[in-house]
């Protein structure tokens, strides 16, 4: 059974029917510093599109049900470990608060709840597409499943500028770098790994290199001023720009209403259901936390 | 009352009559918490479950708060979502007949306005598929002169006697738990005309970030709800119970078939799961089945037969 | 208010005045959750945190509620002690002296009758230890009369006005949380004369044994406590201190220094630590090192500036 | 330093200051069914007395703070596990609600909140004592200690009755037969192991067959129907009869007032001070849940 959700591209693709299971964790890898790589075996899992993301408890399942944290944790699906149709998943994420820090302590064996694949996928690529990627900080989490989607996409081509405070802060490049015919480009803060400065500067300096702009799209993920700054890049060389948001969440699934992100033609849109992924035009960025 | 025998499950009566509303089992869901309901086909069977109360409706579409309007607290949620709902007649054009037959589906109403309410109630009256109607008199965080319809006695007795002559379908009253005494508010509500009451809302609250300083959510003050309001609710529907005759439909942090019981035996007859749906959408359906376990267990062969079947606590000293 | 520069925790002035209580730091322990101090001298030492509002006294010595008398709930403890305490007398005789020279002591009266209150008052009015009273209006599970004294604003009144009459001493209020207007009851015990005002006091709630099919507790009602009603506690905090410019002193559900923090930000100028104790009897006084370690990290050089330093939500959208 | 609580032989032993620390976790094992056999390491441990008790935090502590479950476990200290003195602790006990079912998944390395020596212990031994120890279900992890130090008695003798729903339910029974001069006795409802029938027969049994009462003493630690029903057998014979209560607590040191028994003399007494230890005598047993 398929649905068929808004899209920023207009009607989107099929995406496969959301389940509810417990997630069977595989390991559980440090990635240096607060960066974590989760694997988990999720039985019957559907597949799923780039773009979307999976509801995933804040901790492990214990022995006895503890009520504290009670949210799940809205996370991007990284990838299939073996391709597409796998039920092993990748979640690439970092140890922040509290949820974060206690699913970074489930052991291989240990069951996490876990509802998905949820959200509106990234939009069907542009005929011989050139893909800019901005991944900020996890936000790279959210486009590595697009990036090598769009290195099919042919006389295309993909670049993915990656963002973060420092070097070790870093997620995923790696794997990025492995994909065939992406070009990855790094800009660090403290200028400890790349250039030094903002992934938008370094947005700023691919776009100004002479772009194609009815062929070029830029994708962003990250923290909401570091996809703003994009969006705004990208319009001043005429290109479009697809953003993924990452708003508080509850359900998911479209029925708490908590993750209303205000859109520019008024009202909101929820970014677990019309969302995250939107075309940069459509979110009112002023009224986003 | 005790009880020896077991029963099978399939021996088990669990249909209740909630205030006029026949209900398959007395698991409902909660107003806020399960959308417009077809968002949970991919999860929950809707004919599993007693049926479920929409989203609170206006006369008109209506925007929300502004973000943040969710944050966690200690085993608890709190909201600040305020009025975001299609609008009465998109509910009764697109989303009731998205939903499948045998659903049994209760309207949750709010509005501005004590007329408002007479009106959003005269829309929805006489819609085949709405079987009762819930009165939202205690949305937390909506600004409405300052104070809930449901903290004020004469303001709730107002707002139930205008709805109850707007309609005649089954008229279920949901209290707000910031007051002094429910059992007043219970009171009112039973006067008026109300076929039953349901509780509790969530209770109100704040929560703040330390670091920015500011509070979590963007309308500062928000609802909290979830297991941590559990014992709170508990409490209240005990005492509604003892105050009025017309049934109750009790609300607030059931997470487990041994929740819902709780609330049953305090003196529900029926009960409605909120927040947990956001953590498993198929909850709703564990907890009726577990139900009807429960019952089966303690040798009830009806569900109903649970409602006010709490025991005294153990006595004082007998010697 | 915005402030840059950090400083060292050495450089924070912690001291803070509570109704003309000065305090080290605005750390306090709360009245039922210190036992009167000597129980806590194996792991905390007590001048480490601004002082302790001993158990509640009545004019005699009492037994409380027959067990059981606590239960667990999510995130929250139920309680229904009662009046148990061992008397004024033997408190001034026995606990007060038992007590390290520096520590700041509040006493806690709570009687039957208004009268009683104010007996208890004058008794301890003058006992050199005595820093300060705190009128406990609120115990949610003595059934006297039915409600309590701190859910009636008449009557609170009259507690108020009888108390502040039999003493000198700087005199804290501390008010029930199950009402409908904290800010009303608040206004009240400043209008009456009192110099502060405590809260919140313990949520009243119920939890049900379903295997046994009767209330957990002996009392069947009791009140929750712990971080469960932080949110609620933060958000009264906030409503009294709105409306009233005499201090007032949070209470409810405060576990970690950044716990403390919200309650100063919204308002609070000293706070009190209850069921944590019972978790890590030393809490309280890794509490008041963390408010400091917070107040310079975010360079207040000054504990007492946090009072009420909360900012405004994130605004609505600007353009 | 040292005080000096209230016992029920009246002035009491002096007993180690408690002390609050992480405890490090050695090993959990399975002792069967849902038996478990916590061992734990305390830096600090000032020792213990018989009859002593420790709160236990409900699950391991993590990296991020759970609120829920709330409340500590109050657990006999069962044994120092080198002998006196030791810091490693064990704790004999049976998974049941969610905090004994969190604290059964503890792994080595984990780290459980504890606050102990809590309690008064058992009273010193009468001179000659014929001691007859009464464990019912868990209540055998609270008279182990007491077990070991009663075989030094001169002239004495010590008996240890096992009672059980089921053979599956006994606990610790091979470390009581390992201890030298203790003879075993074991009835279980099922006769599954032992004599079929209450453990308060074996006891009627054991005094009926003709014992000197004046050393003689009985020392029960169970349900409460169980210490009630060993409290009247006992003074049937002329023995005294020594309980070691089990009511919920918060805290475990006197400050909620949450765990009161009421007393024979009117009142209650607090079973984390006073107690767990009492006099049979002195507990108004019709008023205990
Ligand atoms: C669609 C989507 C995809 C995401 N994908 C990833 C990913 O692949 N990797 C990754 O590391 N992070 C991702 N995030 C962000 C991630 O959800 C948060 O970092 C995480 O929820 C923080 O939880 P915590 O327990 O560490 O923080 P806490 O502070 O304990 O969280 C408290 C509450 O706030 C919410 N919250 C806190 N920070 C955020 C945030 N930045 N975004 C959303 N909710 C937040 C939590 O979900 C929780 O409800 C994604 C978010 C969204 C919405
Ligand atoms: C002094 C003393 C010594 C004890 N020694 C041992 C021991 O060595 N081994 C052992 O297995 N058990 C012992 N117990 C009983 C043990 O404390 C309970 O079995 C345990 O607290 C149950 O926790 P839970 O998480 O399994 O149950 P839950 O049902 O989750 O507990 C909920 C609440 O009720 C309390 N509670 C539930 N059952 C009991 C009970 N029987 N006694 C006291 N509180 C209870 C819990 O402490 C908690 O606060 C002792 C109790 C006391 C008072
Ligand atoms: C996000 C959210 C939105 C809600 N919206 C409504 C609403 O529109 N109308 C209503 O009557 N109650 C609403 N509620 C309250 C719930 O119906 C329920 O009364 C409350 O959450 C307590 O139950 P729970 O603890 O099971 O969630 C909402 C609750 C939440 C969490
Ligand atoms: C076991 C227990 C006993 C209490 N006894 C009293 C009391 O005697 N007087 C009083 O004013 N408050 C009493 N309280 C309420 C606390 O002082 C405090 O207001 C309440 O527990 C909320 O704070 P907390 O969440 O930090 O515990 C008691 C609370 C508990 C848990
Ligand atoms: S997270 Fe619940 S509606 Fe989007
Ligand atoms: S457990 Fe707190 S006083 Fe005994």
């Amino acid at each position: 059974m398929v649905k068929t959700p808004r899209s920023p591209s207009g009607p989107g693709e099929p995406v496969p029917e959301p389940l509810r299971a417990g997630a069977t964790v595989l390991e559980v890898l440090d990635e240096g510093g607060a960066n974590r790589r989760i694997r988990v075996r999720v039985e019957g899992w559907p597949g799923f599109a780039a773009g979307q993301f999976v509801m995933i408890g804040a901790g492990p399942v214990m022995a006895a049900p503890r009520t504290d944290p009670l949210l799940p944790r809205p996370m991007a699906i990284y990838r299939e470990i073996d391709g597409s149709g796998s039920p092993d998943l990748e979640i690439l994420f970092k140890v922040g608060g509290r949820g974060t820090a206690l699913l970074s302590e489930a052991r291989a064996g240990d069951v996490v709840s876990l509802v998905g694949p949820l959200g509106t996928p990234f939009p069907g690529a542009i005929p011989g597409e050139q893909a800019i990627l901005v991944g900020g900080g996890t936000g790279v989490a959210s486009i590595y499943q697009l990036a090598r989607e769009r290195t099919r996409v042919r006389d295309g081509s993909v670049s993915v500028l990656f963002g973060a405070r420092s070097a070790g802060d870093l997620m995923g490049v790696d794997d990025f770098e492995a994909l065939d015919a992406v070009a990855v480009s790094i800009a660090t803060e403290d200028g400890s790994r790349g250039s030094s400065g903002l992934v938008t500067d370094l947005l700023a300096a691919a776009l100004a290199d002479g772009i194609d702009s009815s062929r070029a799209r830029v994708y962003a993920c990250g923290p909401v001023g570091m996809m703003r700054r994009a969006a705004e890049v990208a319009k001043t060389h005429g290109i479009g720009c697809v953003v993924s948001l990452e708003n508080h969440m509850a359900c998911g699934f479209g029925v708490c209403l908590g993750c209303a992100a205000p859109l520019s033609a008024g009202g909101f849109g929820l970014v677990c259901r019309e969302g995250p992924v939107f075309d940069a035009e459509a979110v009112a960025w002023e009224g986003l936390p | 009352m005790t009880r020896s025998a077991e029963l099978l499950p399939e021996n088990v009566d669990s249909a209740v009559d909630l205030a006029g509303i026949p209900l398959r089992n007395p698991v409902l869901t909660a107003s806020g918490t399960f959308g417009y309901g077809a968002e949970f086909s991919p999860f929950l069977d809707l004919t599993r479950i007693g049926g479920f109360v929409a989203k609170s409706l206006t006369l008109e579409p209506r925007f929300g708060n502004p973000p943040p309007r969710i944050a966690e607290a200690p085993s608890a949620l709190l909201n600040a979502i305020s009025l975001e709902n299609v609008g009465v007649e998109a509910f009764v054009r697109e989303k009731l007949p998205a939903l499948p037959e045998g659903v049994t589906i209760i309207a949750s109403i709010f509005e501005t306005s004590i007329e408002g309410y007479g009106e959003v109630a005269k829309r929805l009256t006489g819609v085949p598929r709405v079987a009762g109607l819930e009165v939202n008199a205690s949305c937390p965080h909506v600004e409405a002169g300052g104070i809930e319809f449901g903290q004020s006695p004469s303001v709730l007795a107002e707002l139930v006697r205008t709805v109850r002559r707007s309609t005649d379908v089954p008229l279920l009253v949901k209290l707000s738990p910031n007051v002094t005494s429910i059992s007043e508010m219970a009171k009112v509500c039973e006067a008026e005309g109300a076929d039953g009451i349901s509780l509790i809302n969530a209770v109100q609250a704040l929560e703040v970030d330390v670091e920015t300083r500011r509070p979590v959510l963007a309308n500062r003050l928000g609802g909290l709800s979830g297991p941590a309001i559990r014992p709170i609710a508990l409490r209240m529907v005990w005492q509604a119970a003892q105050a009025v005759s017309i049934p109750i439909c009790g609300i607030g942090g059931i997470a487990s078939a041994e929740d819902a019981v709780k609330f049953l035996l305090c003196g529900a007859t029926a009960v409605q799961v909120g927040t947990s749906n956001y953590l498993n959408p198929a909850v709703a359906g564990e907890i009726a089945d577990g139900i009807v376990a429960y019952a089966a267990r303690h040798g009830f062969a009806k569900v109903a037969e649970l409602t006010g079947a709490l025991l005294d606590p153990v006595g004082p000293p007998q010697s």
